[in-house]
């Protein structure tokens, strides 16, 4: 169930270029738990005067002891701007958790591909971790702008193999993820993929024959479901799904992208 | 709780706040959040005949103190709100308001019929900011005699009141209001959203993937407040103010330009309590600021006042 | 300089950037500030034919992100203007627009023959957001045929090029814009501010004495882009828009929506320093989102775009 | 001349019921003496999206040696409510000095009295101060709602006799300030006055045939003479003065309240 909680930061740091890790104390943390990988969060800004809707984040990481979560999240607009500048021992308003996250638990794979591009990755990290806790080898593609935007490389090679990949080439491979794919030629039998919609198609065209998961992003309401701003069409009988709450992750196919 | 209650045409609120349609979905959603049965009323999304799967996306934006939104009037179609929504909110001790719209006058006519075979609400609000594809596309709610035309075809078809509801994109208001007031209207809800825009500088292209947006949200609440006041001095039924409201105190101010009840639309998306809380918090602001109930705060910024027309 | 400069009827402007009627005086206030030869042109108060007090205080309200004024065409008169604002005005070089306004047809004429006599102006402002007492005080913008009529008699009195500001509290603004240009309009600004309200809680009165006031500032900008985006894709003569503008970004979605140049009203009460900030914020800007000029990044939010009705 | 800084607070106290007292240190400081008593400065709230405007608040103390200000505000709205929540260290974007004070270099009193309300109060501790070097003996008059609300009587008492009314008898007199004026007789040869408007109108009636000067309340725009928000009708050739530019600070004389 979704709650609206005060969360106080208890750190915050950019492991990037304008990307921002972020750990957040959560109050009556158990009544959450178990958080899935890829549910998110939406975070008030400032006042929520100015900022009159909330700004959807993903749950990159869970810390069930310290009762606190991990959010990454990249600068790109006001919001994130205001966001950046909230220090430790600030607190921020959430609804906490949102959406439907990677079913892993009726997921039954043993080598998983987890493909994700920019801010998109922040989420697979718990997936991965998720996926290794359950005996899943995990091999991970992770695509960024150039080198100064590349985080997490370490982290999720100690969870199997990884492979960064920029668009420029100042880092790892030169092209995109579906370049690595190619390349590399991975064994797996269920993808995990998140990031730009540009990405997502891409690859689930060019894995258009495997099962795989894409979580999606849109501009959102309400966060809820209440709303309808971000619907996708699909193929289901209503004809739509809703990204924030039948979402954000979807079979691949399930929904028309 | 007399304090807080007022009677209107066909809903007897047990308190002045209610979802604006389109805000709320049919509240299943915030049913999760806290018991819907607190609420004064509950406005549902747009119905129209068939099911309609809106614009495409980006449907939302956000604006200074405010949001853009080209939802587009998707829903399920009439039938299935009469068989799969309304049952579910039968289940809560709070009046439903039905929000029709429609692309023709014949489809508000058939929804309204629809709609009345049901048991289920207990007003509708007319939605007539919807653009008329009979005559190229202008508004039913920005020409009187098209205003006037639908609400007397709706409120012939319909057993319960009807609520028109107002769009403020309009050089005025007031004549409208007369207008549809004139057709036999119950009660007025107003405003809805004014059309706005925003441009990507990245993309070059409208944010929206329909170009133009309805602008709702504390940025629009001067606009409410000087609509309502001006209707509230012209016509004698009962308006639903709605526009920016987020606090008890926004909602008195509503009361003291001419409205009877409120409704909270883009406020329910930063914060889902935002309703129950108003409804908490009215009594207080109410005593602070001297009313004894909700009844005795309607109209009062009127006295005295006269309205001026010459400004800048 | 030549990636900021632009040229418009009468005006060879440094730059896209001027401060907007009103909110600027004469510009003797902000030279204390900054060197005001900085600006691509200065829009000066409204002038009326006679001195005018103007409405009685409280003349400005704030808003959620937004300001209402009921100042209300306070003014030296035109004669004064003439004689004592304009000369300390030519001491910079700055091009100025003088805004004419007036209660009757013959006012606006009167006040336009007399600025006509000055060598000091570079282009006249209409400002047609007035009301009309002949006409039981409907505001000449808000009536197609009216704002044509004192567009022409104006055009005809005036040796200068004449701009019309538009008024968005109508319900066709493109019909308005068509008229106006029809009229021999050499170039549109827009948009005045929306007519709004505020009631204090504490007095149950209008916070205005007026009663309602403008509404400006950021609130008002998704409305500004829109009418603008609207009517620049069915006129031809140049727009320079406003409504909410505080930043160069703000300048360039403005650029994006079809307004050749900009001016900035309320955000000056905020930072005094605001134009000749966004003077020199504005090339870094124009060259993050690709563009080689301001030229070249006028009416570029249009390309591919089309325009649907449909919403909500 | 008026300058826009960024000042920094220095400290930041509840002196009186929702009143607070603020020390400011001014960058350029030298560049801005003398300050003048009864000038303002007019401060940014927040990052001044949400509030548009800024707020007037008089100067209600200097210190040239640690080149800081004093302001003293009370909250009454959602302006003063923010700036409450400002902390020491935080930054305050001011213009400043505003308006035109009394003019005390030019008046030859031997007897000043002040006659302050509430939230007109603050400049006139500066005021009694600069007369009070200047060799002027001061009585004050000072009311205020309740006994909660009372402030700085100490202060006022160490520069010369101090009255206090409050209009429900909690504290000192019972009444107005106009009844202090009938019941004490203060002798004096120029007075001053700031308050609520209906206050001045009430002094200045009672006191109609002496010389004296009075700060004036309106809502503004710029705040410095630009927008015609701040206009109060005068006698003079113009017909009006702008509180802002011309003020706050007039002769009793000057003005039809
Ligand atoms: C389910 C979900 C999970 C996400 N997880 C992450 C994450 O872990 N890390 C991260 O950096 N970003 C994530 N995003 C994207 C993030 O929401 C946007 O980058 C952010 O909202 C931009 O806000 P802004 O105010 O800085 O940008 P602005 O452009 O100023 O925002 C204006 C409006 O557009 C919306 N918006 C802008 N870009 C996007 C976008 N790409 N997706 C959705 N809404 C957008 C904003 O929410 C806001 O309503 C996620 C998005 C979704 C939908
Ligand atoms: C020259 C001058 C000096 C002042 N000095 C002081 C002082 O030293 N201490 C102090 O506490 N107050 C002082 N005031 C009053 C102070 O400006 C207001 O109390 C304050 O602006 C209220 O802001 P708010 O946002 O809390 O109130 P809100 O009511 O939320 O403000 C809404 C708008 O109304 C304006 N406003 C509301 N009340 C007043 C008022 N009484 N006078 C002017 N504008 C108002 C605000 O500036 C704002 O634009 C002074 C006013 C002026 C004109
Ligand atoms: C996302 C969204 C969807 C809306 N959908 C509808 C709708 O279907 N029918 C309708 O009459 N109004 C609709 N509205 C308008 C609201 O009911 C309300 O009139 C308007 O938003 C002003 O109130 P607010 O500022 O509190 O949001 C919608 C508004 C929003 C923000
Ligand atoms: C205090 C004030 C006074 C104004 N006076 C005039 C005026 O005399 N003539 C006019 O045409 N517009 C006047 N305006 C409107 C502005 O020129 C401008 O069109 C409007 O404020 C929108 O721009 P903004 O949001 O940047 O302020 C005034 C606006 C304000 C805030
Ligand atoms: S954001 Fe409102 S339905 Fe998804
Ligand atoms: S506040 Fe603008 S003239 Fe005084």
């Amino acid at each position: 169930m979704i709650k609206r909680v005060l969360a106080t930061i208890t750190s915050s740091r950019e492991i990037a270029l304008d990307t921002i890790e972020m750990n957040l104390a959560i109050p009556e943390f158990a009544s959450f738990s178990p958080i899935a990988p890829g549910q998110f969060v939406h975070i008030q800004i400032g006042s929520g005067v100015a900022h009159q809707l909330r700004r959807p984040i993903s749950i990159a990481d869970v810390d069930y002891e310290k009762q606190q979560i991990t959010i990454i999240f990249k600068v790109i607009g006001t919001g994130t701007e205001e966001l950046r500048k909230y220090r430790v021992q600030d607190q921020l308003d959430l609804l906490v958790p949102c959406g439907n996250g990677y079913p892993i638990e009726k997921i039954d794979s043993k080598k998983a591909l987890l493909i994700g591009g920019g801010i998109g990755v922040p989420p697979l990290y718990y997936l991965a971790k998720k996926l290794v806790d359950k005996g899943v080898e995990v091999t991970s593609i992770l695509g960024f702008q150039t080198k100064d935007h590349v985080f997490y490389e370490q982290a999720f090679q100690a969870l199997g193999d990884c492979h960064v990949v920029t668009n420029d080439g100042s880092y790892g491979y030169q092209g995109f993820v579906t370049n690595v794919i190619e390349t590399v030629q991975p064994t797996f039998d269920t993808f995990f993929s998140c990031g730009p919609t540009s990405m997502l198609k891409a690859v689930t065209n060019s894995l258009v024959d495997r099962e795989g998961y894409i979580s999606l992003e849109e501009r959102m309401g309400c966060g809820v479901g209440a709303c309808y701003a971000c619907v996708i069409p699909s193929p289901n009988e209503k004809g739509f799904k809703k990204i924030c709450q039948d979402g954000p992750v979807f079979l691949a196919s399930e929904v028309s992208l | 709780m007399s304090q807080l209650a007022i009677e209107l045409p066909g809903l007897m609120l047990k308190n002045p706040i209610m979802p604006a349609s389109g805000c709320f979905g049919f509240g299943q959603e915030y049913s999760k959040f806290y018991d819907l049965s607190q609420l004064g009323a509950i406005i549902i999304k747009a119905a129209t005949e068939q099911a309609r799967f809106g614009n495409p996306t980006p449907r939302v934006a956000e604006t200074t103190a405010g949001m853009l939104n080209a939802i587009g009037l998707q829903n399920p179609g009439v039938e299935k709100i009469i068989t799969e929504e309304l049952p579910r909110l039968a289940n809560y001790n709070v009046p439903v308001i039905a929000n029709v719209a429609g692309s023709t006058i014949e489809e508000y006519e058939a929804v309204t019929e629809a709609l009345s075979k049901s048991n289920d609400i207990a007003a509708i609000e007319l939605n007539i900011s919807c653009p008329n594809v009979k005559q190229g596309g202008v508004q039913f709610g920005t020409d009187p005699a098209l205003a006037a035309e639908v609400t007397r075809r709706v409120k012939a078809m319909s057993n319960v009141p009807v609520y028109v509801k107002l769009s403020p994109n309009v050089t005025n208001i007031v004549m409208i209001a007369k207008a549809v007031e004139d057709a036999g209207a119950d009660g007025l809800t107003m405003i809805n959203t004014l059309t706005g825009m925003q441009i990507n500088l990245n993309t070059r292209r409208p944010v929206l993937a329909n170009t133009i947006g309805g602008l709702s949200g504390p940025a629009i609440k001067p606009l409410a407040i000087r609509m309502i006041y001006q209707v509230r001095q012209e016509v004698s039924i009962p308006i639903i103010g709605m526009g920016g409201i987020s606090t008890a105190e926004d909602v008195l101010e509503f009361l003291l330009a001419g409205a009877s009840a409120v409704a909270i639309g883009t406020a329910n998306f930063l914060n889902p309590f935002v309703c129950p809380e108003v409804i908490t918090a009215l009594p207080h602001v109410l005593e602070k600021y001297g009313f004894a109930s909700v009844a005795d705060a309607i109209g009062k910024g009127h006295e005295d006042a006269k309205l001026h027309l010459s400004r800048t």
